[in-house]
């Protein structure tokens, strides 16, 4: 009660007994500022369906493209439509859109300058059929975020316009490699990257090769091959380690090498061999014998298969870069004779 | 015009004027926090509301006593109009009346089982040493007047003048009573702190809180009218209107400039300043 | 007529008043802020009122006294009523002018 | 008894349930029971461009939800090894600033009506508007304002909007001060905050309570000192009492205000010509940035490939907060009524604090908190 | 006639309860500023008391958690009839950001209670949401009221 006395110096102001006798909700209320950004206003007539602002849109369903059917005399047109009850107003659609003069307006917009437009993926997404199991994981992740991925003809299919790069479907595969997200930039240096890096490896194996032809059919022989050697030689060909580290993993992953040992000393020139290679790899010549040119050889294993007396050695070798090795800095290969039977 | 007649004429006029006063409080409150404030009839209208909606008696309701206790809120205030402005009783069944009000809030507290409202119960029995004050008023007021009788001490103050400046700490007391009945704010009114949601009315809602919120009105009016009649004699219903408004002004200028105390420091302010009432009245009386 | 009775229809001319003028106001101003002009019906309203409470004894022969202020306060109501933020400057002007009535008939009589 | 007061309570405006142990009217300890808001927002930011992700990082929170874009834009910057332009260096101040002075007196309106003394809730509303109003102005929009980019901020500013903030800023500060006498001398509102709700020093560290909570336990921490922009160009000190109780709480956020006021004016006085933003590239890496949010420190760690967030930790400091408060302030607390309060002035932000849920085998959900984390303090 | 009056009592006399079902409290502050006497929630007859015991309007702001997944039909229960949901902002509407791929929210809230009247914004500005509750909410909960016998 005693406060009172506190607020009797500010009831004395005049601008208090203004507001006591006439307090009113102004009209200024109603009143926005200039900047103020409100729901983004479409103008269909510029859109060019490039799909940026769906792209851009941080809300999950607040942006749509959508299509009008043909009539007879023209053509569909494309255009976004802006879902109020999804659209959080950030304006970064107006932001990306990019034509003259915007089909997307919100509030003022913003400072766009080329430089600062956005590509927001820089990583290609694929589903490799060949391993898809169709579960359609993928479909239903990327459903809720982009909607890229449909099912065409039985198969998923992403559709790069509408991918944003999340890489949702890759989390979700259940299959390793089915989804694959390639580097879309500097594709002739990842090609480098990898010839290289099988080239290496193979080197590596094949230097190897008079202990591998005396492994025992069910022997596993195992070989660590340093890590940073190969990385050292990638970053001549372009220094971007995240690429790098991302093109050996995915070849390590994947690769199944065949390698194709050649024993001189049982050879008895039967020459079986020489008419089923499909690449003339192997010779015969009076004088040396059976020849087997390594370079041409495809190690499609036909000779292998043909060979009765087992000249031919075929392993296969297999590469981990798990957590474990990497922290000795190491591929480890795995080489083990193959399972093929051969023909008799 | 028969009594009963009269009897409902009087609850009515006190309802309606006592939902208003409510209604004015808060308007006051809000014109001093700066803004338009709701009409003065809201209050009305949000008891008039609670009649209309839907009321559902909660599974932790103690049986009886959570229907009665609406009921027995109702019937005091009622008798309480009776015994005040329709026939002008006895002082001492006002009072005895408002003791029940203190049990009342206990059982409707407990009654519900909600837990605001048992700790709402346990802030009225906290604060019921607050009501030393009001015997001590009746005392006084007796020392002073010699008689307990309302028409008597309207015919008192007739000849001698208003109680309010004979015996002004009697009527202080009698206006800290008044302070922590009020419903919006009320730094005294600790049972309805908004920490214990709606205090022990929490779990009274739909036609039950309608009766609670019309017992409140007729509450507030009734005390507002022992003030007048006890402290400033018979007045003509304009001086009663007028009377009730300064009262429900000068209250909500209270209330809109303190937060409500802690329940320890409202029951030690009541029992301080019942203490200066009381010492102080009692020297007034008897030495000057 | 017992004159609890005429209190009784005071106070209820008053809050059916206050519920009438807050609903016809909602009706009338539906955004929620409040302009700034003057309401012509309102001050209308108003100035009856007033000056039929006011100015009671002007008509008394005519229609009882309470009837008259009952009607008075009904439509006072109805201006106080409004909702918030109308209705200030009508009752202000409603007041002063019967008043200024009350004043003139008590000083020239 | 045990009191439950939340998720939908009078007094809170955030879901939250407090367990009030007690013995009649005594409070004995609390217990504070959270989850209600959580909505991992940063399993949602994961694998996003960061151009999308500093639009969900303002929605981190509702209150405070510029200094999220910020730490979030200089996190980026860091890992860049770069800085925005200094005119959005500025600018940033000026928004953090104004943010910081609607919060406070969000805060201290809350504390107000937990005491329920309307009146000055209204007032300190009624301060907040035209705040709010230069927010708009300046950003486009009132809470979740997009206002951030990594490389500087979205939009100049022109003369005329400064003009209007620095209208704006003089009439609160003419105003300010009389709400805060009333505060701070009345009588009333003095016997419901003094020597209530204490946290000793010991207790605040024990804690690791930040920001306006800590300092007026006798903390003098404020990650302002040590941030570039404000290092470089700002002359400003850090508040920071003795009382440990809830009046220095609300106390210590009202001079928090008068000292951002003041930068507001270096702000609108200094402001360099330039651009307001630059193109950064970002590499690959990992950074980690702290900030001085209006509640304490705002710590974001992220590990980006460069374009897309691959992994982002938040750390928010109403979680200390609301730890101090359950563990040390509720603890023997003379009423409910005091308790709630006590828990008001903590200025808890709950959108803030549900960051990471670990769920272990039976299910049971509990708070992560970082246990390793070190504070720095200048104890004096 | 009967109708009619029920109908001015329920349209003018508002109690409000307000349901934060986990968004980024954007929201609720905004509902927090119209209290402020510069919008007054109060002049309108609408006064937030956050009981749903004695409230007529629940303003559901967030998208629904975990927690809130039973907690909300509970809530909702304990409103006495006739009652409205009013969903404020985009979280209750659709979830929002939150509602993608990692985000543990259960958007909308209709899913869970009826909703009647909707204002979309991330966060509305206050006038929008005074605007919204003023022309949908009375004409709502009259309409609630007259079919409830």
């Amino acid at each position: 009660m005693s406060s009172v006395i506190w607020y009797l110096y500010e009831f004395a102001r005049k601008s208090w007994a203004e507001k006591f006798t006439a307090a009113k909700t102004d009209s200024e209320i109603m009143e926005v500022p200039s900047r103020f950004r409100d729901f983004p206003e479409v103008r269909k007539e510029y859109c060019i369906a490039c799909g940026a602002c769906t792209a851009a849109c941080p809300a999950p369903m607040a942006i749509k493209l959508v299509r009008t059917s043909d009539s007879a005399h023209e053509d569909g047109i494309t255009y976004p439509v802006i879902n109020n009850r999804g659209c959080i107003r950030c304006g970064f659609c107006a932001e990306v859109c990019p034509t003259d003069p915007k089909t997307l307006l919100c509030g003022e917009n913003h400072l766009i300058r080329e430089e600062f437009t956005i590509l927001p993926v820089d990583k290609m997404f694929v589903i490799d059929d060949y391993l898809c199991i169709r579960c359609k994981k993928c479909l239903k992740a990327c459903s809720e975020v982009a909607g890229a991925i449909s099912e065409v003809d039985k198969k998923m299919v992403i559709d790069q316009s509408k991918c944003i790069g999340c890489g949702e479907c890759i989390k979700n595969c259940p299959v390793k490699g089915a989804v694959k997200g390639i580097y879309i930039n500097n594709v002739e240096e990842q090609k480098e990257i990898i010839n290289m890096v099988v080239d290496t490896l193979e080197a590596r194996i094949e230097a190897d090769q008079d202990k591998i032809k005396k492994l025992a059919p069910e022997e596993v022989y195992k070989i660590d091959y340093p890590i940073d050697d190969l990385v050292k030689k990638a970053r001549e060909i372009i220094p971007n380690d995240e690429l790098i580290r991302d093109s050996i993993e995915k070849i390590t992953d994947r690769l199944k090498m065949r390698i194709l040992t050649w024993d001189d000393e049982k050879c008895t020139n039967c020459r079986l061999c020489t008419s089923e290679c499909p690449s003339g790899a192997i010779t015969y010549d009076k004088e040396k014998g059976v020849q087997r040119n390594p370079d041409k050889c495809l190690k499609c294993s036909i000779c292998y298969q043909t060979c009765p007396f087992g000249v031919a050695g075929l392993y296969v070798a297999r590469f981990l870069l798990s957590d474990t090795s990497l922290k000795d800095g190491v591929i480890q290969i795995t080489l083990k004779p193959s399972q093929l039977p051969i023909r008799s | 015009m028969n009594l009963m007649a009269n009897i409902l004429l009087n609850v009515l006029v006190a309802f309606l004027v006592g939902s208003v006063l409510f209604g004015l409080q808060r308007k006051i409150i809000a014109r001093i926090q700066m803004r338009p404030g709701p009409p003065i009839i809201q209050h009305l209208l949000h008891t008039l509301k609670f009649f209309i909606k839907e009321t559902v008696i909660p599974k932790t309701a103690a049986m009886p006593f959570y229907i009665a206790i609406t009921v027995i809120l109702c019937s005091i205030w009622v008798a309480a109009v009776i015994v005040g402005p329709v026939s002008e009783g006895s002082l001492l069944i006002l009072f005895a009346i408002f003791a029940i009000h203190k049990i009342v809030e206990h059982n409707a507290g407990s009654s519900s089982g909600s837990p605001y409202g048992k700790l709402s119960c346990v802030r009225a029995v906290f604060s019921a040493a607050a009501e030393v004050p009001l015997f001590a008023v009746l005392l006084i007021i007796y020392l002073q007047t010699g008689t307990m009788n309302l028409a008597d001490i309207i015919a008192y103050q007739g000849t001698n003048g208003a109680l309010l400046f004979s015996i002004p700490l009697a009527a202080m007391m009698f206006f800290v009573l008044i302070l922590s009945k009020a419903y919006y704010y009320s730094p005294l009114n600790i049972t309805m702190g908004k920490d214990l949601v709606s205090g022990f009315e929490t779990e009274h809602f739909g036609m039950l809180r309608g009766f609670i919120m019309i017992s409140e009105s007729i509450a507030w009016y009734m005390l507002l009218w022992i003030f007048l009649t006890v402290f400033v004699g018979g007045l003509t219903p304009i001086g009663y209107l007028a009377g009730m408004i300064i009262i429900t002004a000068l209250v909500s200028l209270i209330d809109a400039v303190t937060p409500i105390l802690n329940p320890n420091h409202s029951v030690m302010t009541q029992v301080t300043l019942a203490f200066v009432g009381i010492v102080g009245s009692v020297l007034m009386i008897f030495y000057l | 007529m017992d004159i609890q009775i005429i209190y009784l229809l005071y106070v209820l001319a008053f809050i059916i008043g206050s519920i009438t003028g807050l609903v016809l106001s909602y009706k009338k101003y539906t955004e929620p802020f409040v302009r700034k002009n003057i309401d012509l019906a309102a001050l209308i309203l108003a100035l009856i009122g007033w000056i039929l409470t006011i100015n009671y004894s002007l008509i008394e022969t005519l229609i009882p006294y309470y009837a008259t202020i009952t009607i008075g306060i009904f439509l006072i109501a109805m201006v106080i009523g409004m909702r918030p933020g109308y209705g200030r400057f009508e009752t202000v002007i409603g007041f002063a002018v019967a008043g200024i009535i009350w004043i003139i008939r008590t000083v020239l009589t | 008894m045990i009191l439950p007061i939340g998720p939908v309570h009078p007094n809170l405006k955030e879901p939250l349930r407090l367990k009030l142990k007690t013995q009649g009217e005594r409070v004995l300890s609390a217990e504070i029971d959270y989850g209600y808001v959580h909505r991992g927002i940063e399993r949602v930011m994961k694998g996003k461009t960061w151009q999308k992700g500093i639009y969900l990082s303002e929605r981190v929170c509702g209150i405070c939800s510029y200094i999220h874009t910020q730490t979030f834009a200089e996190t980026f910057e860091k890992i860049a090894g770069e800085r925005a332009p200094l005119r959005a260096q500025f600018l940033r101040v000026l928004t953090n600033e104004l943010d910081r002075i609607q919060s406070h007196l969000l805060a201290n309106s809350t504390y107000f009506k937990c005491i329920e003394h309307e009146t000055l809730f209204m007032y300190m509303l009624y301060l907040r508007e035209p705040v709010m109003d230069a927010i708009e102005l300046l950003t486009g929009n009132r809470v979740n304002m997009g206002w951030n980019v990594v490389g500087g901020v979205k939009m100049d500013v022109n003369q005329s909007h400064l003009d209007s903030i620095q209208e704006i800023i003089t009439k609160l500060e003419s105003e300010f001060d009389r709400y805060v006498e009333m505060f701070d001398h009345g009588p009333m509102v003095g016997l419901r905050s003094h020597d209530v709700g204490k946290l000793t020093q010991e207790e605040a560290i024990k804690a690791r309570a930040v920001g306006p909570i800590g300092r007026a336990s006798g903390l003098k921490h404020d990650l302002r000192e040590k941030h570039h922009t404000y290092q470089d160009n700002f002359d400003f000190k850090v508040i920071w009492r003795k009382d440990q109780d809830n009046y220095a709480r609300n106390m210590n956020r009202f001079d928090e205000i008068t000292e951002s006021m003041k930068l507001i004016k270096q702000v609108i006085l200094n402001l360099p010509e330039g651009d307001v933003r630059k193109k950064i590239n970002i590499p690959a890496g990992y950074g980690e940035w702290r900030n001085e949010a209006p509640r304490g420190e705002v710590t974001y760690s992220i590990e980006t490939n460069g374009n897309l967030i691959k992994n982002i930790s938040i750390r928010t400091p109403s979680i200390m907060n609301i730890d101090a408060c359950a563990k040390y302030m509720l603890k023997d607390v003379a009423t409910v009524a005091d308790a709630i309060s006590t828990y008001a002035s903590v200025d808890p932000c709950i959108a803030c604090t549900e960051r990471v849920v670990i769920v272990d085998e039976s299910g049971k959900s509990g708070e992560y908190v970082y246990p390793e984390y070190k504070l720095e303090y200048k104890s004096e | 006639m009967l109708d009619g009056l029920k109908d001015i009592i329920r349209k003018s006399s508002i109690h409000v309860c307000l349901v934060s079902t986990g968004g980024c409290n954007g929201c609720d502050i905004e509902v927090v500023a119209l209290l402020s006497p510069r919008y007054d929630l109060e002049q309108y007859g609408i006064y937030v008391t956050n009981n749903p015991r004695e409230a007529d309007v629940v303003l559901v702001t967030g998208a629904v958690t975990e927690q809130w997944r039973d907690k909300l039909e509970r809530i909702f229960a304990k409103v006495p009839d006739p009652k409205i949901v009013v969903a404020i902002g985009n979280c209750p509407l659709s979830g929002d950001v939150f509602n993608q791929e990692g985000g543990s929210v259960y958007a909308p809230v209709s899913d869970y209670i009826p909703v009647d009247a909707e204002v979309s914004g991330c966060p509305p500005r206050p006038t929008e949401i005074l605007a919204a509750i003023l022309s949908a909410g009375p004409d709502a909960i009259a309409a609630k009221g007259r079919q409830k016998v």
